[in-house]
C-alpha cells in the first residue's frame, strides 16, 4: 500500500511539470506587460523599464522557466510582482479558503446526492425517482453565479417579512456562520446533483448483480440488501465522481468566490491573470493541479480500501 | 502415405509483461505458452485441450501474430511467418483464418453479413467487386444459410447462425488453416452438433486443416485427428486420438480424462479428482509443472523438466512429457494423496 | 416410502419488458423426492435458472409468478409473505449459483458473508458466527480456513469461492439446496472436485439437492430423477435411469444423439435441426414442434400436456396420447418408439 | 477641517442632513472593490492601494477640495529659485513606531522612490529630482533637473508619503538578504497618520486603529476595515444589511434604490478622471483631425451620462476636470451634430462611411459607451464592431498602436493639469506612458513643456487653456465625461468625504447616536 | 404465424433492414419519455435559433435610451434592458449564438479528444502513455482558467470562446473514448479483421469509431450543456462574446448590475440557460437509456 502511494505520488511529478510548462507559455503568450500593469497611468519608460529589469522579465523565456523552477524545487514559489510577499504566503492565506468551501460544499453535494440517488434507485421509475432526477437536474443546469445572485437577492435581502437571524449574510468567509451558507450551497449544487445522479445509476446496476442475488437468496432483509451489500459497493464509482467534483470545486470555485467576495484561490488566480502576476498565476495553478492530483490519489486509495479487487497498475 | 507438413511450430514462447514498480517497469512476465513445437499435416485437425488458462488460445494467436510471440518460429505453407514484415504478413493472412468462441462478440454489430464478408473480400482483393455478391450467396448457402439474410445484421442471428456467418467469413478468402478457437464452446449442445457437422463437412470439401482449441473432450475426440494437451504453457502429451483417449500417459492427461463426466447413469466410474489449483502462469513450478497436484510426483519432478518423449508401450507420434512414463506404466509408482473416487 | 418434500405444479413466470411479456417459465411440473438429487436440464434460455429462483421468489422486478403451486412439505410457498420467504430463504432452501465470480460481494469478506446468514437464522453472535463459518470452510474441504476467513473473494480461485458459495449455503443446513450450474465456470478438474463434495455433503446431511444443469454428463452422474426443459416448460420427468435408456420425448432423444462423448466413438452427430424458439415468439402448439421430426399438424396447433405413464414419469408429447394422429411407429432421430393411441391400451392422463 | 463641499459637482445633497449627534469610537466597515497591492508608498500605483497608505501616511503637502495645495507635514514651503525648494517641517511628529519625523527621514524617503534597486512605479513621478538638502532636523531642500512647476502637486501624491525610518533601514537589510524590495514596509506599514497599521488579510480585509498619538485633531473611530467586495450587488447588499458602513463603488444604475432606502444615502463626489474615445491618429482615416472631429460629433454626451451614468457625471469639455489646477472653463466643446459631422466626413472623403473598430476592456460602463457609439456611427455609415479585451491585453494592445478606436479613462491623483495633459498628449508619451491617441503636434508638445517650467501660476493656467483649445479643435480624443464618485453610506455613520481623487477621508468620520 | 423454422419467421414482414436497425433504436428512444422532451425542445432550439431572428419585429442591437429598464409588456415580452433594447428579441437572436457555441466549441473538443482517444486506446504503450499524461496535464489545470488564459490570449469573441470551451472538453472525450476503444479492441471481430489482414486505418475507421460512438453522442449531447455553461461563466468574469452581441451569458452578465431594479435583466437570460442546458441534458440522458446495450436485450 504505501508503496502505492509512494508510487503515486511521484507520477504526479510529470504531471505538474506538465503543468508548470503550460502555465509558462500561457502566461508568456499573453499579451500584456506585468511591469507596465503594475507602473500603472502615466508611468515614464524609464519607470518601466526599472520594474521589468526588477522582475527579471527582460531574459529569454527559458532563462525565466528555468530559473523559476529551480525555485520551485526548492519549495520557492517566488514573490508575487504586485505585492512583493511571497507567492507561498499569498496563497497560504487562501489555500485553506478555498480547501474549506470545497469541502464544505462536498460535503453538501455528498449528502444530499446520496440521500437522492438511493431514494431514486431504491425506488426507479416511480414518480419521487422522476421528480428526484428532474431537480438533480435543474440543480446541474444553473449557471453557477446567476444561482449565487438569486441566492443572495432571497436569502441576504429577503422579503421584509422575513426574520433577521434567517438572513444570510452576503458576502465573506469564515467571520460568521451565517457566511458559509450561501456559497456552500451554490457551489455544492452543481455537485450534489451529479452525485444524486451517479449514485443512482451506480446503485441500479450494483443492485442487478449476481452477490446482491446472493444476499437475498440468503434471506436477508431488503434494508440490509440495499445498505449493506449494494450501497458499499454502489459508492466505488460515487468516489470517483467526489473526487472529481472536489477537484473541480477548487479550481472551479472561481465564479463563486467572486460572487460572494471570498478570498480564495480561484479569485487570487483570476486576479494574478488580470494584473499579469506571473508567480502568483503559476503558483496558485501548481497548488490547484497538485491538490487535483492529490484528491484523486486519495480517491485511488479509497478506490483500493472499498474494492479490493481493483488492479491499481 | 507422404503428409505434407503444413504449420511448423517450433520453440514457441509467448510472455507477457506484467507492468509494475515505481515507473511501470516490466517486474515479471505471465509466461502463457513457454517453449512449445508441434507440426500440422495438410487436410487433418489437430486438437489443443488443457484447462483455463493454459496457453491454448495465446498459442493460436500467436501463430496468426494477432500478438507478437516473444520467441520460436512459425512456418507456414514453406514461408517463415515469424520473420515476415507487417505487409507481407497481410498477404499470408489470405490462408491463416480463425474462427472464434464468441459468437456475440465475433462480429462487428453495425455491418451486415454482407458487409463482412464483403469486406473480408476487399481485404485481401479475392474476386472482382462485381462478383462478390454472387460469392457471398454461395458462401452462406455453404454454411447453411439463405440468400435473403445476407443484408441481416448480426443481432438479428440466434449464437448458432453467428457462429456459421463466423465460419463463412473464415472461407470467404478460401483460407488452408483454420483455427477455431473454442469455436463451439459458447453454443447450446443441439446447436452445436449443427457447427461440428458443417465444419467437418467443409473440411472434406475443401481440403481445409484445422488446429481446433477446446477444452471440451468430448468434441476434441469426436473432431480431431491428432491431440495436443497442454498444461501451464506447455505441452504434456501429443499423439493421435486414440492413443491419447484410450491409452494416455501423461498423469494430466489421465486426470483431466476421467474428470469429465460420463452421460450413462449406469456406467460406474473411477474418477482421479485432483487435490488444488492450477498454479499460477507468472510463477510456474519448477521442474514439471505438473508435480504439485501430481499423484505420482518424486523428487526428480520437482528439479527437472521432462521432455516429450515416446515409450514403447506407445505408438509412433505419441509422446508425453512426464519422467515416469514406464513406471506409472508398470505400477511400480503409488499414488500419493491421491483421491479416487466413486459418484 | 420416498416422501416428495418439494413439489412444483404447472409453474408459470412471466417478465414484462418493453417488448411485451416474455413468458420465461410456463408448465413446470417436478417433484424432488427427499433426500435425492433432481437434475433439470436444458438448453440455455429454456427456463431452468428462472424455475430455481421462482421458487424462491427472487425474481427481478420486472417478473412475476402468474400461475402454479410450489408445495414445499405440503405448504404452497407461493402464498407465503416477503418476511416468511425471508425465513425460507438461505435457511430451509439455500441457492448456490453459476458463477462464483460474480456472486460472492466484492467488498465483505468471506467470514462476513457466510456469518451474515448465521447470524439472520440462528441468532449467532458475531463471535459464533465466526467460528462457525471457520468449520464450514473446513467441511467444503478448504485449506487454512482460519485464515481464509478472513479474505476477500478476489483473493480465492474459483474453484475456492464456489466452495465458499456451498459453505454460506449450507451454513443453516438446508433442506433443500438448489446448485444453478454451480460448475460450469468452472475448468474439468476442479469441477469434478466440486461435484464430489456436494455429493458428499448430501450423503453426510441428508439434504436434497436441485442440480441445474446444461451438461448431461453431470446428470447422468450425480442426480437421481431429471426433468428436462424446452422454451420454459418441462417436456420430461423420470427417473435417470429410463431417461439416459429409453428417452421419450423428441428433443430429449436428439439431445442425446448430438451429445460428443469422450468416452465413445460417434461417427457423425445426429444434430436437432432448426434453432430454439424465441421466447417473445413461441409456437401456439408443442414448442419443439417447428424442430421436430415427427410433428403432424395437432403438434403444430395444440400444446400436448404432461402425461404421466406407469412409472411416474412424465412427457409432453402428443406421441404418448391417444389423440396421436400420426404413425404409430415413430421413428425420431433413427430411434424408434411406440405411439400409445394404437400400439397400447394403457390411457394416460396428466 | 473636511466636510464634502461638492460646489464644483453641482448636485451633492448633503448625506448627514437629519443625522444623530457624532459619538466617539466605533468599528467602522469599508466595503470596497479591490484590495490594495502594496501599502509601501513605493511599491505600487494604484487607487486602492492608495486608499489605504492615504490614511496611514501623511505626505508633506496635501490639497484641498479644489486641489490648492495646502500644508501637511511641512508647515511651510517656498520656492527659491526655479529649481530649488524649501520646506519647513512640523515639529512634534511622531511615528507610529515612536520615531520622530524630521528632514533626514524626508530625505531617507525621496531616495528610496528614486532608488533604481527599488524600482518603484512612482518613480516617475519624481525623478525630476535631483538633491534632496537636509539644512537642518526641520528644514529640506529639494532640488530638481529643470524647473518643474507640479513639483508640489507631485509631493501631495501618496507616493511622497513619510515611512517611518526605522522601517526603511529594515527594509534595505531584507533586500540585502535577498528578499523584494518593500517587503517590510508593504507588510509592515509605519507612518505618520492618524489610522496605525493594524492587520492585513491579503485579497480579504486591511484593518488600521485609530492613531491616539496623532499631532492634529484624532480621528473618531476605533477601528477602520476594509473589506474586499468584488461584485457591486453584494457591496449593496452588505450595506443594506448592516455589514458595512461604507460601499464603494456603487454603480450609477443603483443610487436610486439605495437613496430610497432607509439605511443609506449615496455621496456623490465630482472626480477629477476622463473617460475619453481616443482615435489613433497614426491611422487612417483617424490621422484626419476632420474624421476626429466628426466622431466626435457623434458623440451624445447626455446620452452617455444619461444613459450609461444615469447622470452621474459632468460631460467634458475637454480632457481636464473642472477644479483641476489649470481647467479651461471658456472653452468650447465639440456639440452633439450628426448633421455637421456627415459634412465634415464627405469633406474628408469618407461621405459613404468606413469600417473600423472600437476597443474597450473589459468595464461595463465603458462597454455600454461603445454600444451607444456603434450605434450613432450607423448614422453616418460607419460600422464599427466592438472589441473587448482583458485589462491587460488591452493596455499592451493599444501601447503598440494595434487599435483604431478605444475607450479608456485617465485619473488625475494631483490634480495639476500637467499630470492630466502631459503624458496624454505630448509625443514623447505615445504608446505604454499614456499617449495612446499617438498624437503629435509639436506647439502642443512646446506649451506642455513650457506649463511644467513655468512657476507662475497665472502664466500657467494660460498656457493649460491654450493647451486645451488645441486639443479640442485637433480632437485626437473625443472626451466624453468626468465621472462622479458615488459611495453608499450608512445612515449610521457621518462625517464621510472623497477627494477628487477618490480618497476617503476618514479622520472625521464618527458613528451617530442611534435614534 | 405458422412458420417452420423461426429464422422464416423474421425473414417476410420487414423492408429494407439497415432502417429497420434504426428503427429499434428509434423505438427504445420513443419510449423514454424524458429523450422525447429533451429532443423536442432541442430541436425547438435549434429552429429558433436559426429561424428566430427572422421573425423578430425588432432590432436586437438598436438602443433607445429613453425606453430603458421596462419591465416586461405586452410590446416588449421580457422587458427592455438597460439601452432599452428589447430583450425578447435579444433573446431570440442569441439562442443560434449558444447553440453555436455549444455546438462548435462541443464539436471541436469532440473531434480532437475522440481522435486522441481512439490513437491512445488502438495502439496502448508509449503513445498511449504520453497522450493520456497530457490529458491528466489539461484535466489537473484548472479549466475556467484555462479558458481565461485561452480568451485572454486570442481577445473576447465567440469564436475564440468557442476554442476556449472545445479545448477544456478535449479530456473528457479522450477518456471515455479511450475506455471504449479499450474494451472494443478487446472483442473478438477486431481480432477477425486483423486476421484478416484489414489495416489499422480501417480498424479504426470501420470497425472501432462506429462501436463507441454511443458514448460519444451522448457525451456530445452533456457536454453541449456543460459548454453553454462555461461560455456564460466568461462572459461573467468579463470575457465572452463582444457586446453588443446578445449571447445569454453576457446578457446575465451586463444585467446583474441592475438585479435589484430591473430583475427581468437576469431573469430571461439566467432562464433560457437554464432550460436550454435542461434540455440537452435531459436528451443526453435518454440517449444514453436508449443506447445502452443493457436495455437493449
Ligand atoms: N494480453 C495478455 N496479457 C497478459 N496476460 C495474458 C494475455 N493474454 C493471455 N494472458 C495470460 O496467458 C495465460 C494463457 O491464456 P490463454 O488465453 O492462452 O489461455 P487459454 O488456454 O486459451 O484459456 P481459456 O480456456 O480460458 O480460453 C493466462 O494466464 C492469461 O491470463
Ligand atoms: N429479467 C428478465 N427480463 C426478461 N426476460 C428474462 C429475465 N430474466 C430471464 N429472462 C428470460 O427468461 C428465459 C429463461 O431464462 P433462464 O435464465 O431461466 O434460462 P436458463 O435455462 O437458466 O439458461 P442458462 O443455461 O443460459 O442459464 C430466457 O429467455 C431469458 O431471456
Ligand atoms: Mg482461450
Ligand atoms: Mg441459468
Amino acid at each position: 500500500m504505501s508503496k502505492f502511494i509512494i508510487r503515486r505520488l511521484l507520477q504526479t511529478i510529470p504531471v505538474l511539470f506538465g503543468v508548470s510548462i503550460l502555465v509558462f507559455s500561457m502566461m508568456y503568450l499573453i499579451p500584456g506587460d506585468p511591469a507596465q500593469i503594475m507602473a500603472g497611468e502615466g508611468a515614464s519608460p524609464k519607470t518601466v523599464e526599472q520594474i521589468r529589469e526588477k522582475l527579471g522579465l527582460n531574459e529569454p523565456a527559458p532563462t525565466q522557466y528555468l530559473k523559476y523552477m529551480k525555485n520551485v524545487v526548492q519549495g520557492d514559489l517566488g514573490n508575487s510582482v504586485r505585492s512583493g510577499r511571497a507567492v507561498t504566503d499569498e496563497i497560504k492565506a487562501r489555500f485553506w479558503t478555498t480547501v474549506e468551501l470545497s469541502f464544505y460544499a462536498t460535503i453538501l453535494a455528498v449528502f444530499l446526492g446520496l440521500i437522492a440517488g438511493i431514494i431514486s434507485a431504491v425506488r426507479h421509475y416511480t414518480w419521487s425517482d422522476i421528480s428526484i432526477m428532474i431537480v438533480a437536474l435543474f440543480g446541474l443546469s444553473m449557471p453557477n453565479f446567476w444561482f449565487g445572485l438569486m441566492l443572495i437577492q432571497w436569502f441576504a435581502l429577503g422579503p421584509d417579512w422575513m426574520p433577521e437571524f434567517m438572513k444570510m449574510r452576503p458576502s465573506g468567509w469564515g467571520e460568521d456562520w451565517r457566511q458559509l451558507l450561501l456559497p456552500v450551497i451554490t457551489l455544492g449544487t452543481g455537485g450534489a446533483a451529479i452525485i444524486a445522479r451517479m449514485t443512482r445509476s451506480s446503485m441500479l446496476e450494483v443492485i442487478g448483480q449476481d452477490y446482491i442475488r446472493t444476499a437475498r437468496a440468503k434471506g436477508m432483509g431488503e434494508r440490509v440488501v440495499i445498505y449493506r451489500h449494494a450501497l458499499k459497493n454502489a459508492l466505488i464509482p460515487v468516489i470517483t465522481v467526489v473526487g472529481l467534483e472536489f477537484g473541480g470545486f477548487l479550481g472551479g470555485a472561481v465564479l463563486t468566490e467572486s460572487v460572494f467576495a471570498i478570498n480564495g484561490m480561484g479569485r487570487l488566480t483570476i486576479d494574478a491573470i488580470r494584473t499579469r502576476d506571473f508567480p502568483i498565476v503559476q503558483g496558485a495553478v501548481l497548488v490547484i493541479s497538485f491538490l487535483f492530483v492529490f484528491v484523486n490519489l486519495l480517491v485511488d486509495i479509497s478506490y483500493r480500501i472499498l474494492n479490493k479487487r481493483i488492479d491499481l497498475n | 502415405m507422404a503428409k505434407k507438413e503444413l504449420l511448423k511450430v517450433e520453440g514457441l514462447k509467448q510472455y507477457f509483461p506484467i507492468k509494475g514498480g515505481m515507473m511501470g517497469r516490466t517486474i515479471n512476465h505471465v509466461k502463457a505458452v513457454d517453449d512449445i513445437s508441434f507440426t500440422i499435416y495438410e487436410g487433418e485437425t489437430v486438437s489443443i485441450v488443457g484447462e483455463s488458462g493454459c496457453g491454448k488460445s495465446t498459442t493460436g494467436r500467436a501463430i496468426l501474430r494477432l500478438e507478437e510471440p516473444t520467441e520460436g518460429v512459425v512456418t507456414f505453407n514453406g514461408h517463415e511467418l515469424t520473420s515476415l514484415s507487417k505487409r507481407e504478413m497481410r498477404k499470408q493472412r489470405k490462408d491463416l483464418q480463425i474462427i472464434f468462441q464468441d459468437p456475440y462478440a465475433s462480429i462487428n454489430p453495425r455491418q451486415t453479413v454482407a458487409d463482412v464478408l464483403n469486406e473480408a473480400m476487399t481485404i485481401q482483393n479475392v474476386l472482382p467487386p462485381r462478383e462478390r455478391r454472387a460469392r457471398i450467396i454461395e458462401l452462406l448457402e455453404t454454411v447453411g444459410l439463405n440468400e435473403y439474410q445476407a443484408d441481416r445484421y448480426p443481432h438479428e442471428f440466434s449464437g448458432g447462425q453467428r457462429q456459421r456467418i463466423g465460419i463463412a467469413r473464415a472461407l470467404s478468402v478460401n483460407p488452408k488453416l483454420i483455427i477455431c478457437d473454442e469455436a463451439v464452446s459458447a453454443l447450446d449442445v443441439s446447436i452445436q452438433a449443427q457447427v461440428l457437422n458443417l465444419l467437418q463437412d467443409l473440411q472434406r470439401e475443401f481440403k481445409l486443416t484445422y488446429l481446433f482449441i477446446s477444452h471440451d473432450l468430448g468434441v476434441v475426440r469426436h473432431i480431431s485427428d491428432r491431440v495436443i494437451v497442454m498444461y501451464l504453457g506447455k505441452i504434456v502429451e501429443i499423439g493421435d486420438k486414440y492413443s491419447i483417449f484410450e491409452n494416455p500417459k501423461h498423469p494430466y492427461t489421465q486426470a483431466l480424462l476421467s474428470a469429465i463426466p460420463v452421460p450413462d447413469p449406469t456406467r460406474e466410474k473411477k474418477h482421479i479428482v485432483l487435490t488444488g489449483d492450477v498454479p499460477s502462469p507468472i510463477d510456474p513450478p519448477e521442474g514439471c509443472r505438473f508435480h504439485t497436484r501430481c499423484p505420482f510426483a518424486q523428487e526428480k519432478c520437482k528439479v527437472d523438466v521432462p521432455v516429450l518423449r515416446t515409450h514403447e508401450s506407445m505408438i509412433k507420434g505419441h509422446k508425453a512429457a512426464c519422467h515416469f512414463v514406464e513406471e506409472i506404466e508398470n505400477g511400480e509408482l503409488h499414488v500419493k494423496g491421491f483421491e479416487e473416487a466413486v459418484f | 416410502m420416498v416422501t416428495d418434500l418439494l413439489e412444483v405444479r404447472d409453474l408459470r413466470t412471466s417478465f414484462y419488458t418493453d417488448d411485451g411479456e416474455v413468458k420465461a417459465v410456463d408448465g413446470v411440473s417436478f417433484t424432488l423426492p427427499e433426500g435425492k438429487t433432481l437434475g433439470i436440464v436444458g438448453e440455455s434460455g429454456s427456463g431452468k435458472s428462472i424455475t430455481a429462483l421462482s421458487i424462491l421468489k427472487l425474481l427481478a422486478n420486472n417478473g412475476k409468478i402468474i400461475g402454479g403451486k410450489v408445495r414445499f412439505k405440503g405448504e404452497d410457498l407461493l402464498s407465503y409473505s416477503d418476511k416468511q420467504m425471508r425465513d425460507i430463504r438461505g435457511n430451509a432452501i439455500s441457492m448456490i449459483f453459476q458463477e462464483p465470480m460474480t456472486s460472492l460481494n466484492p467488498v465483505f469478506t468471506v467470514g462476513q458473508q457466510i456469518s451474515e446468514s448465521l447470524m439472520k437464522h440462528q441468532d449467532m453472535w458475531k463471535r459464533a458466527a465466526q467460528m462457525k463459518s471457520i468449520e464450514l470452510l473446513k467441511l467444503v474441504g478448504i485449506p487454512s480456513p482460519d485464515k481464509r476467513v478472513k479474505q476477500y473473494p478476489y483473493e480465492l480461485s474459483g474453484g475456492m469461492r464456489q466452495r465458499v458459495m456451498i459453505a454460506m449455503a449450507l451454513a443453516c443446513n438446508p433442506e433443500i439446496l438448489i446448485a444453478d450450474e454451480p460448475t460450469t465456470a468452472l475448468d474439468v478438474t476442479i469441477q469434478a472436485q466440486i461435484l464430489r463434495l456436494i455429493r458428499d455433503l448430501q450423503k453426510r446431511l441428508g439434504m436434497s439437492v436441485i442440480m441445474i444443469t446444461h451438461d448431461l454428463g453431470v446428470v447422468a452422474e450425480t442426480c437421481e430423477f431429471v426433468a428436462v426443459m424446452y422454451a420454459g416448460q418441462v417436456v420430461e420427468y423420470s427417473d435417470v435411469v429410463t431417461l439416459f435408456q429409453k428417452p421419450k420425448h423428441p428433443y430429449t432423444i436428439g439431445l442425446m444423439n448430438s451429445l460428443p462423448r469422450h468416452d465413445v466413438e460417434l461417427e457423425k452427430l445426429e444434430s436437432i435441426r432448426g434453432n430454439v424458439p424465441n421466447p417473445k415468439e413461441m409456437p401456439s402448439g408443442c414448442r419443439f414442434a417447428p424442430r421436430c421430426p415427427a410433428a403432424t399438424d395437432l403438434c403444430r396447433n395444440v400444446m400436448p400436456d404432461l402425461f404421466k405413464d406407469d412409472a411416474g414419469n412424465d412427457v409432453r408429447c402428443w406421441i404418448y396420447s391417444e389423440k396421436w394422429e400420426g404413425e404409430s411407429e415413430v421413428v425420431v432421430y433413427g430411434e424408434k418408439r411406440i405411439a400409445q393411441s394404437r400400439g397400447a391400451e394403457t390411457i394416460l392422463s396428466d | 477641517g473636511g466636510g464634502s463641499s461638492s460646489s464644483e459637482s453641482g448636485s451633492g445633497t448633503d448625506i448627514d442632513e437629519g443625522k444623530g449627534k457624532g459619538i466617539e469610537g466605533g468599528d467602522l466597515v469599508l466595503a470596497v472593490l479591490s484590495d490594495a497591492s502594496s501599502l509601501d508608498p513605493a511599491g505600487s500605483n494604484d487607487v486602492p492601494s492608495s486608499v489605504i497608505q492615504a490614511n496611514i501616511y501623511e505626505t508633506l503637502v496635501k490639497r484641498d477640495d479644489n486641489n490648492k495645495i495646502i500644508e501637511g507635514l511641512a508647515e511651510k514651503w517656498e520656492a527659491l529659485d526655479d529649481k530649488t525648494y524649501e520646506f519647513t517641517l512640523r515639529k512634534g511628529v511622531k511615528f507610529h513606531d515612536g520615531e520622530p519625523f524630521n528632514a533626514e527621514v524626508v530625505k531617507m524617503n525621496l531616495e528610496r522612490v528614486l532608488d533604481p534597486d527599488v524600482a518603484s512605479p512612482r518613480y516617475f513621478l519624481y525623478e525630476m529630482i535631483t538633491d534632496i538638502i537636509v539644512k537642518d532636523e526641520h528644514t529640506v531642500q529639494i532640488k530638481t533637473e529643470y524647473p518643474f512647476a507640479p513639483l508640489l502637486a507631485h509631493l501631495s501624491h501618496n507616493g511622497g508619503s513619510m515611512v517611518s525610518p526605522k522601517s526603511i533601514e529594515a527594509d534595505y537589510a531584507a533586500m540585502k538578504a535577498g528578499e523584494a524590495a518593500g517587503s517590510v514596509i508593504a507588510t509592515n506599514p509605519v507612518g505618520t497618520g492618524y489610522f496605525k497599521f493594524e492587520s492585513w488579510t491579503p485579497g480579504a480585509e486591511i484593518k488600521l486603529s485609530k492613531n491616539e498619538d496623532y499631532w492634529g485633531d484624532k480621528a473618531h473611530v476605533d477601528t477602520v476595515t476594509f473589506k474586499v467586495v468584488p461584485e457591486s450587488a453584494v457591496r449593496n447588499a452588505d450595506l443594506e444589511t448592516g455589514y458595512v458602513h461604507i460601499a464603494d463603488p456603487v454603480q450609477p444604475n443603483e443610487v436610486a434604490g439605495i437613496n430610497e432606502g432607509s439605511y443609506a444615502k449615496i455621496n456623490q463626489k465630482a472626480s477629477s478622471s476622463l473617460a475619453y474615445l481616443g482615435f489613433n491618429t497614426e491611422k487612417e482615416p483617424f490621422n484626419d483631425p476632420k474624421v476626429r472631429r466628426a466622431i466626435s460629433m457623434l458623440v451624445n454626451k447626455d446620452d452617455i451620462s444619461e444613459g450609461v451614468y444615469d447622470g452621474f457625471g459632468v460631460p467634458a469639455i475637454g480632457p481636464l476636470a473642472p477644479g483641476i489646477f489649470g481647467f479651461n472653463k471658456d472653452a468650447k466643446p465639440i456639440e452633439y451634430n450628426v448633421e455637421e459631422a456627415k459634412k465634415l466626413l464627405k469633406e474628408a472623403g469618407y461621405e459613404n462611411g468606413f469600417k473600423s473598430s472600437i476597443w474597450t476592456n473589459d468595464n461595463p460602463q465603458r462597454q455600454q459607451i461603445a454600444v451607444l457609439l456603434q450605434d450613432e456611427l450607423k448614422k453616418v455609415n460607419v460600422e464599427v464592431s466592438i472589441e473587448v479585451m482583458e485589462f491587460g491585453a488591452y493596455l499592451d494592445k493599444t501601447a503598440n498602436g494595434e487599435h483604431e478606436m478605444f475607450i479608456l479613462g485617465w485619473s488625475n491623483p494631483t490634480g495639476d493639469a500637467d499630470y492630466g495633459l502631459y503624458a496624454l498628449f505630448h509625443s514623447s508619451q505615445k504608446g505604454d506612458p499614456g499617449n495612446r491617441s499617438f498624437y503629435e503636434n509639436p506647439e502642443v508638445d512646446k506649451l506642455l513643456e513650457q506649463g511644467r517650467r513655468e512657476s507662475d501660476p497665472d502664466e500657467r493656467i494660460k498656457i493649460y487653456n491654450k493647451v486645451q483649445e488645441h486639443l479640442i479643435e485637433d480632437a485626437p480624443m473625443a472626451y466624453l465625461i468626468h465621472t462622479e464618485y458615488l459611495t453608499g453610506v450608512s445612515n449610521k455613520i457621518r462625517g464621510f468625504s472623497i477627494g477628487t481623487d477618490g480618497i476617503y477621508k476618514l479622520k472625521d468620520v464618527q458613528f451617530v447616536e442611534e435614534k | 404465424m405458422v412458420q417452420h423454422t423461426p429464422v422464416a419467421q423474421i425473414g417476410q414482414k420487414r423492408s429494407s433492414p439497415r432502417i429497420e436497425a434504426y428503427k429499434a433504436f428509434w423505438r427504445r428512444l420513443r419510449k423514454n419519455k424524458a429523450a422525447v422532451v429533451g429532443g423536442v425542445l432541442v430541436i425547438f432550439f435549434v429552429l429558433t435559433g436559426i429561424f428566430g431572428p427572422f421573425m423578430t419585429s425588432m432590432d436586437p442591437n438598436t438602443t433607445q435610451i429613453a425606453n430603458k429598464l421596462k419591465p416586461p409588456s405586452a410590446e416588449h415580452w421580457f422587458g427592455t434592458d438597460n439601452y432599452g433594447r428589447d430583450i425578447f428579441t435579444r433573446i431570440i437572436h442569441g439562442m443560434g449564438i449558444t447553440m453555436k457555441v455549444g455546438f462548435f466549441s462541443v464539436a471541436l473538443g469532440g473531434v480532437v479528444g475522440v481522435f486522441l482517444g481512439i490513437i491512445s486506446g488502438y495502439y496502448g504503450g508509449k503513445l498511449d502513455t504520453i497522450i493520456m499524461r497530457i490529458m491528466d496535464i489539461l484535466l489537473a489545470f484548472p479549466g475556467i482558467l484555462l479558458a481565461l488564459a485561452i480568451v485572454s490570449v486570442l481577445g473576447g469573441s465567440i469564436q475564440n470562446v468557442i476554442i476556449a470551451v472545445g479545448v477544456f472538453s478535449v479530456p473528457a472525450f479522450a477518456r471515455i473514448v479511450r475506455g471504449s476503444t479499450l474494451s472494443v479492441r478487446k472483442l473478438e471481430y477486431i481480432d477477425a479483421v486483423k486476421a484478416l489482414g484489414a489495416k489499422d486505418g480501417r480498424i479504426i475507421f470501420k470497425h472501432i469509431l462506429p462501436n463507441v460512438l454511443s458514448p460519444i453522442i451522448v457525451q456530445l449531447t452533456l457536454r453541449i450543456a456543460t459548454a453553454v455553461l462555461t461560455a456564460s461563466g466568461l462572459a461573467f468574469l468579463g470575457l465572452g462574446a463582444k457586446p453588443p452581441t446578445p449571447e445569454w451569458g453576457a446578457m446575465l452578465s451586463e444585467g446583474r448590475q441592475y438585479m435589484q431594479q430591473a430583475p427581468h435583466l437576469v431573469l430571461f437570460p439566467g432562464v433560457m440557460i437554464v432550460i436550454v442546458v435542461l434540455a440537452f441534458n435531459i436528451f443526453g440522458d435518454g440517449l444514453r437509456d436508449a443506447l445502452d446495450p443493457k436495455m437493449n436485450k
